[in-house]
């Protein structure tokens, strides 16, 4: 397993070469940048060549690019321009109202996703089977914005159940138990809409793999056992199930920390995805290029931690 | 003596095992280790042995389906393995092969029918007429009727598979065929259908078959030569009339002991084989079948027993015969 | 007198499909008596599967349903069981092992821990105790180092092994009938002389009476004491096991006998049964097998041959040949 | 001349020269029987005649700006009510589900040629092409899509493309970024395809290279691509207007699903005036959902191991 961890490491440098250059040039495509984005009128000319200076944007393109790479391996990022402050830090501040969302969403909608999965298998062509893939499809093919919109003014606006948005309300600066309540409170319609929209995927995703097990011929020996349904179907079927199931974890890793962009933007909560959308519109270039390459890593650690997750959950590859 | 049709020397296909950080080859699994045999023009040669024996990859490895380790296998003279690409497919009409799996064996999505001829668009005959004719003469010859040239795979039984099978490899007059265990996966009644269509073949179009299965029996039936394989070695072979009647090597004789006769009055001391076929992955050292064989002793753990001629062009390896 | 442990009474199981209903099961009836292997012998489609999971009542409803008819076991008709009172026998006093032994073992859990179940859910074991007998049924079907194997997961098993661990699964709780479906198909011929060997072992030893379901007649002749044809979902003739081999009275049987080709008995021609067997969906009501028939009258096209003894007591047929009046109605 | 083979005996069932049903009529015979599926079916043929054909019912036309009806609610004239400029809302619906709809099929048209390619060039010549394309693939793989999306959307505004034109660009992007979900199922099955016997069968008779690959490989591989294409159709559509939500998809003033939407960014139109960015948003769920239907039946109707 150690052998295994150490390859696909080493297979990554490749892989995060390729991406930081792709990345790299799609922004260095931008005919303005951060400077003609903020400048105001009575900013003259010479005064924008010498802030440009300062950041070092007069170089050749390909310049840029080793001096960013270079400084990213020495893990320095560079600062963010509008935040003043080095993009690790920037990341470091906002990453975890993210955070707070997406595993709270993670937990509901898997819990979610694998009761109604092993069900809606195990009463396959049901009432319940049919509502469950209906549903399913619905919750597949939301628009996140919509969605969030839609709840924003039914639930919040008319019904006034929840705060429009926002992380906390603003002026109250309580602490300790009231300040918990009220962001829980704040954080419920975000968490409500990341939720949906992931356990359509998942639990397509659980009921498939039910259906593919109880299949199979070890659930026929089990019931020939005389063993109880619920025991052929919890122990033997879901553990099967579950293995290909797990390594999908691996795929949440960059939704986790990499924020909901479109929704953080809708609830105005405060998340590093909306941190982001808002480096883009203001050409922040190294937050930008920054962050898009800590997605990047996020994947392609999601993915190793996958495979990983894979080989402890199935006997026949763990021993190998 | 009769022209050699396929001659096969020292011939090795052995499948890599990759591990470590950079996969490297660890190690080997030797699924053929070191096999050679003659066919002759007319002559059906049987190769029988368990899973894991190698002979299916045999089958293939000599008519160029998957590449060899090692060895030489000359067909009609010519080294296939020598031969540039398109000079070996046009050769390959002369040598075709009959698959075990009636339902993998055809493609689902083309007609029955063009399945059987359209080969024959590749290798000269160009008129859709005369093709669709020599189609619609092999299904008859393989027991298939005419209307059945426009259906798909799906709607035929096992049985009537392996005759479109058949018919499909017949179809480019070929003078060798390879039976890869051809009515295992078939009912004992449709069975006995494709033996005696695969014997009146034989008779009719003078075929050479390298007929291979893991059932005795059938063997003792359709071939005049048969070869005993254990381990992806070739350990005993001989006239089919001599080895069913004088056994040498204890594994033939265990493997004919083991065979359930369907008479309840049949009675006779059984040699029951001790303990599991080993992995092709590590194979025992010296005799491969010493860890299982009823008189091993020392010699057979260290050193490899000669596969030597002892009479009678009956070739068999072991130190005790 | 020996007594009738399972007694199948006119049992019928069906599959709805899309192309029509399939009768798997078609009217079926016979008995095993104790301490007895008895043999269903037949061709692939021919029922004998789904006779023996309708007795475990594994059929899987939708598509296939029992239908009709009862299943008696020591006097009692399994049919109206409740479910927990059927699940209660299953795997304790009817236990079943399958064809494929590759993936008949569940490959996340140990062996030990597949083999304790039964024990711990029928015989109430606490865990320590059921390890114990776990361990003495491994050693009991011929698995050396047992403690090693308890561990072990079923991918570090040869087929032979696991197959063997079915055995020791299905026997646990002592049952009185082991039904095996096709124990030895997906074996090498070497494993399987063990397996059999392993079977006729256990059967002397515990005196459980054996179902055994099989394509292969040589198998039959070595395993069985009495013997069930089976054709198209129906019972075609029935015979103690000498009796059949020696003096078959169904065209098919004969048919099956003649077509396997055996060892040392060379002969010019194999004889072979021509055409198939009938699509299942809508049989009409007449003798299933008249098409592929060398004998075939006309009554056998248009009405079902009485499934009766013809002289001998215990050999059952059902053929037109041996019926006295066979003009067409 | 021919062997005395038996004349094989035709029983009855097999006898009668049933209409020959091809692979692809089962298909179809298997999805029509999908409920679910063909409510789908529907649903979109009702989306095109809506967006494609509507238009030319609707009395108003696209450019009478009157001001005196502008932000009225739905009523007769104006079924779905209009917005700040006049415009009537149903009729900018329709308008905007062509472009809508026209991304996201021209996208995953593009995605299905790159991958399809792609896939097949790495699962029949192997070795050393396989591994270039599948690095390639990892690369697309780990790069975020909707970020990169969002910034090559911001690019295009700053080059001030013509809104037009702009839309072509966005189709390409799309489809150019999510090839390697397409390209990959395309390689495994070609894997698989090839350890099958019947294309070992191809090769013992010496069939051509073109004749394995269009006559053998390829129509196999069909179902495949025909199922993640009709799946990527949905996301290519949603993708697109998230992007017009954000401002970096279509741009104003071609209408589209999406930046009706944004319309909902001002907090008056957004309490008081539903009916200006709810129906669009409607549409988008609807033929999404429908979409995802289709594929879905498409997907038990072509594989041929569910037997239902």
């Amino acid at each position: 397993m150690k052998q295994y961890i150490i390859r696909r490491l080493l297979q990554m440098i490749p892989t995060l070469i390729g991406i930081s250059i792709i990345i790299f040039a799609i922004s260095a495509m931008v005919p303005g940048d951060y400077i003609t984005a903020r400048a105001n009128p009575n900013m003259s000319i010479e005064k924008q060549e010498q802030l440009r200076a300062i950041y070092g944007l007069d170089k050749p393109d390909y310049q840029r690019y080793f001096i960013w790479a270079g400084n990213m391996i020495k893990g320095n990022f560079g600062d963010s321009m509008q935040h003043k402050q080095p993009v690790t830090t920037v990341i470091n501040t906002y990453v975890w109202n993210s955070f707070v969302i997406g595993i709270f969403a993670l937990f509901f909608s898997w819990f979610i996703a694998m009761i109604t999965g092993i069900f809606s298998a195990k009463f396959q062509y049901s009432f319940f089977d049919k509502v469950v893939t209906l549903l399913v499809f619905i919750c597949m093919s939301l628009p996140s914005f919509f969605i969030g919109l839609l709840l924003i003014k039914f639930l919040a606006l008319d019904l006034k159940l929840f705060p429009v948005g926002g992380m906390s309300t603003s002026g109250l600066n309580a602490t300790g138990w009231t300040y918990f309540t009220d962001v829980l409170k704040h954080s419920f319609l975000p968490i409500m809409v990341l939720t949906m929209l992931s356990t359509g995927g998942l639990t397509r995703y659980f009921r498939t793999s039910m259906l593919e097990v109880i299949r199979q011929d070890y659930i026929r020996t089990a019931r020939a056992k005389g063993l109880k349904e619920r025991t052929v179907i919890f122990k033997h079927a879901f553990r099967n199930a579950m293995i290909p199931a797990i390594t999908l974890l691996g795929f949440e890793l960059p939704g986790l920390f990499g924020g909901a962009m479109i929704l953080e933007q809708i609830f105005a909560w405060p998340g590093i995805g909306h941190i982001y959308l808002n480096s883009i519109n203001m050409r922040d270039y190294p937050f930008m290029l920054g962050f898009t390459i800590f997605l990047a890593v996020l994947t392609l650690l999601g993915n190793l931690l996958a495979d990983v997750l894979y080989g402890i959950a199935d006997p026949r590859i763990r021993l190998k | 003596m009769k022209e050699v049709l396929m001659q096969v020397d020292n011939l090795k296909k052995y499948f890599p095992i990759t591990g470590g950080v950079f996969q490297r080859t660890v190690g080997n699994v030797k699924a053929v280790d070191d096999v050679s045999f003659r066919i002759h023009r007319g002559e059906s040669l049987g190769l029988v042995g368990e899973s894991g024996c190698g002979k299916s990859t045999i089958g293939r490895t000599i008519l160029r389906l998957n590449e060899k380790t090692d060895g030489t296998v000359l067909f009609q003279g010519k080294d296939l393995y020598k031969l540039p690409k398109e000079e070996l497919r046009r050769m390959r009409p002369k040598m075709q092969i009959v698959f075990q799996d009636p339902f993998s064996s055809l493609n689902p999505r083309i007609k029955v029918g063009q399945a059987i001829g359209e080969a024959l668009y590749d290798h000269g005959v160009t008129d859709p007429k005369v093709v669709r004719e020599r189609v619609l003469e092999t299904m008859n010859i393989c027991g298939l009727a005419s209307y059945q040239y426009d259906r798909y795979p799906h709607e035929f039984s096992g049985g009537q598979r392996q005759r479109i099978g058949i018919a499909r490899a017949l179809i480019m007059n070929p003078e060798f065929i390879v039976a890869d265990e051809p009515v295992s996966a078939l009912d004992v009644s449709i069975q006995a259908q494709i033996i005696n269509l695969l014997s009146d073949l034989q008779r009719d179009k003078q075929l050479t078959y390298l007929f291979i299965s893991h059932d005795l029996s059938v063997v003792e039936h359709l071939c005049d030569r048969v070869g005993v394989m254990y381990l992806g070695s070739m350990v005993e072979m001989s006239s089919t009339e001599e080895l069913f009647r004088n056994p040498l090597h204890p594994y033939t004789k265990a493997l004919m002991s083991a065979i359930p006769i369907p008479d309840p009055t049949y009675k006779r001391d059984r040699i029951v084989l001790q303990g599991d076929i080993p992995s092709p992955a590590n194979p025992p050292s010296g005799c491969k079948f010493h860890t299982r064989c009823p008189i091993a002793s020392d010699i057979c753990k260290q050193q490899a027993p000669e596969y030597r001629d002892v009479g009678n062009d009956h070739l068999v390896a072991c130190h005790f015969v | 007198m020996v007594k009738d442990l399972v007694e199948f009474r006119n049992l019928e199981t069906h599959f709805k499909t899309t192309a029509g209903t399939v009768k798997a099961v078609d009217n079926v009836s016979f008995t095993i008596r104790e301490g007895e292997t008895l043999c269903v012998v037949g061709e692939s489609g021919c029922g004998k599967s789904v006779t023996a999971m309708s007795l475990m009542q594994l059929i899987e409803s939708p598509p296939g349903k029992i239908v009709g008819g009862e299943i008696f076991f020591e006097g009692r008709d399994l049919l109206k069981l409740s479910k927990k009172d059927m699940s209660r026998i299953r795997g304790n006093e009817i236990s079943m092992i399958f064809q494929e032994p590759m993936s008949s073992l569940n490959p996340v859990l140990t062996i030990g821990n597949q083999i304790s179940e039964p024990l711990m859910l029928h015989m109430l074991l606490d865990r320590k105790a059921a390890k114990k007998r776990a361990i003495e049924l491994i050693t009991l079907v011929g698995i050396s180092r047992p403690e090693k194997i308890f561990d072990s997961y079923p991918h570090e098993l040869s087929g032979g092994m696991r197959q063997r661990i079915m055995i020791a699964i299905a026997l646990s709780c002592d049952p009185k009938l082991l039904i095996a479906d096709e124990p030895t198909t997906a074996l090498d011929v070497t494993i399987q002389a063990q397996i059999l060997d392993l079977m006729r072992d256990i059967k002397q030893k515990l005196n459980t009476s054996i179902m055994l379901i099989t394509h292969d007649l040589g198998v039959v002749a070595e395993m069985a004491d009495y013997v069930v044809v089976m054709y198209a979902g129906k019972v075609i003739e029935e015979a103690p096991v000498l009796e059949l081999f020696q003096d078959p009275q169904h065209p098919y049987t004969k048919g099956l006998l003649k077509a396997k080709p055996i060892i040392n008995q060379k002969q010019e021609r194999l004889y072979s049964i021509p055409g198939q067997v009938p699509n299942p969906i809508d049989l009409e009501d007449n003798c299933h097998f008249h098409d592929r028939c060398e004998f075939c009258m006309d009554i056998c096209k248009v009405k079902q041959p009485p499934f009766r003894s013809h002289g001998k007591d215990n050999h059952k047929s059902a053929c037109w040949l041996y019926e006295e009046e066979r003009e067409v109605l | 001349m021919s062997a005395d083979v038996m004349p094989i005996t035709e029983n009855k069932n097999t006898k009668k020269a049933k209409a020959v049903d091809t692979p692809w009529k089962t298909a179809l015979r298997r999805f029509t029987r999908n409920k679910l599926a063909v409510i789908g079916f529907i649903t979109i043929v009702f989306m095109f005649i809506l967006c494609f054909i509507g238009p030319f019912f609707s009395p108003h036309n696209l450019y009478d700006y009157s001001l005196k009806n502008k932000n009225l609610a739905p009523n007769v004239t104006y079924w779905l009510g209009t917005d700040k400029l006049g415009r009537d809302i149903l009729l900018r619906m329709m308008l905007a589900g062509r472009i809508s709809l026209l991304v996201g099929f021209v996208a995953t048209f593009i995605t299905v040629v790159v991958g399809a390619t792609l896939g097949a060039l790495a699962g029949f010549y192997g070795k050393f092409v396989d591994t270039i394309i599948m690095r390639v693939a990892d690369i697309f793989m780990a790069l975020p899509s909707l970020p990169i999306l969002i910034i090559l959307g911001a690019v295009l505004s700053d080059l001030k493309v013509d809104p037009d034109i702009r839309i072509y660009y966005l189709m390409v992007i799309i489809g150019i970024l999510n090839w390697t979900t397409l390209a990959r199922l395309v390689r495994g099955q070609i894997l698989t395809l090839r350890e099958q016997e019947f294309m070992q069968a191809t090769e013992a008779l010496g069939l051509k290279d073109g004749r394995k690959i269009f006559k053998h490989l390829l129509p196999n591989t069909i179902p495949v691509i025909i199922v993640t294409a009709t799946l990527s159709v949905a996301g290519a559509i949603l993708t697109e207007s998230a992007l017009s939500f954000l401002g970096v998809g279509v741009v104003p003033p071609t209408p589209s699903w999406g930046n009706m939407i944004s319309a909902a960014n001002n907090l008056i139109d957004f309490r008081k005036r539903p009916w200006l960015w709810i129906p669009p948003g409607m549409c988008i769920l609807i033929t999404s959902v429908a979409i995802n239907l289709i594929g879905d039946g498409l997907r038990d109707a072509l594989d041929p191991k569910t037997k239902k």
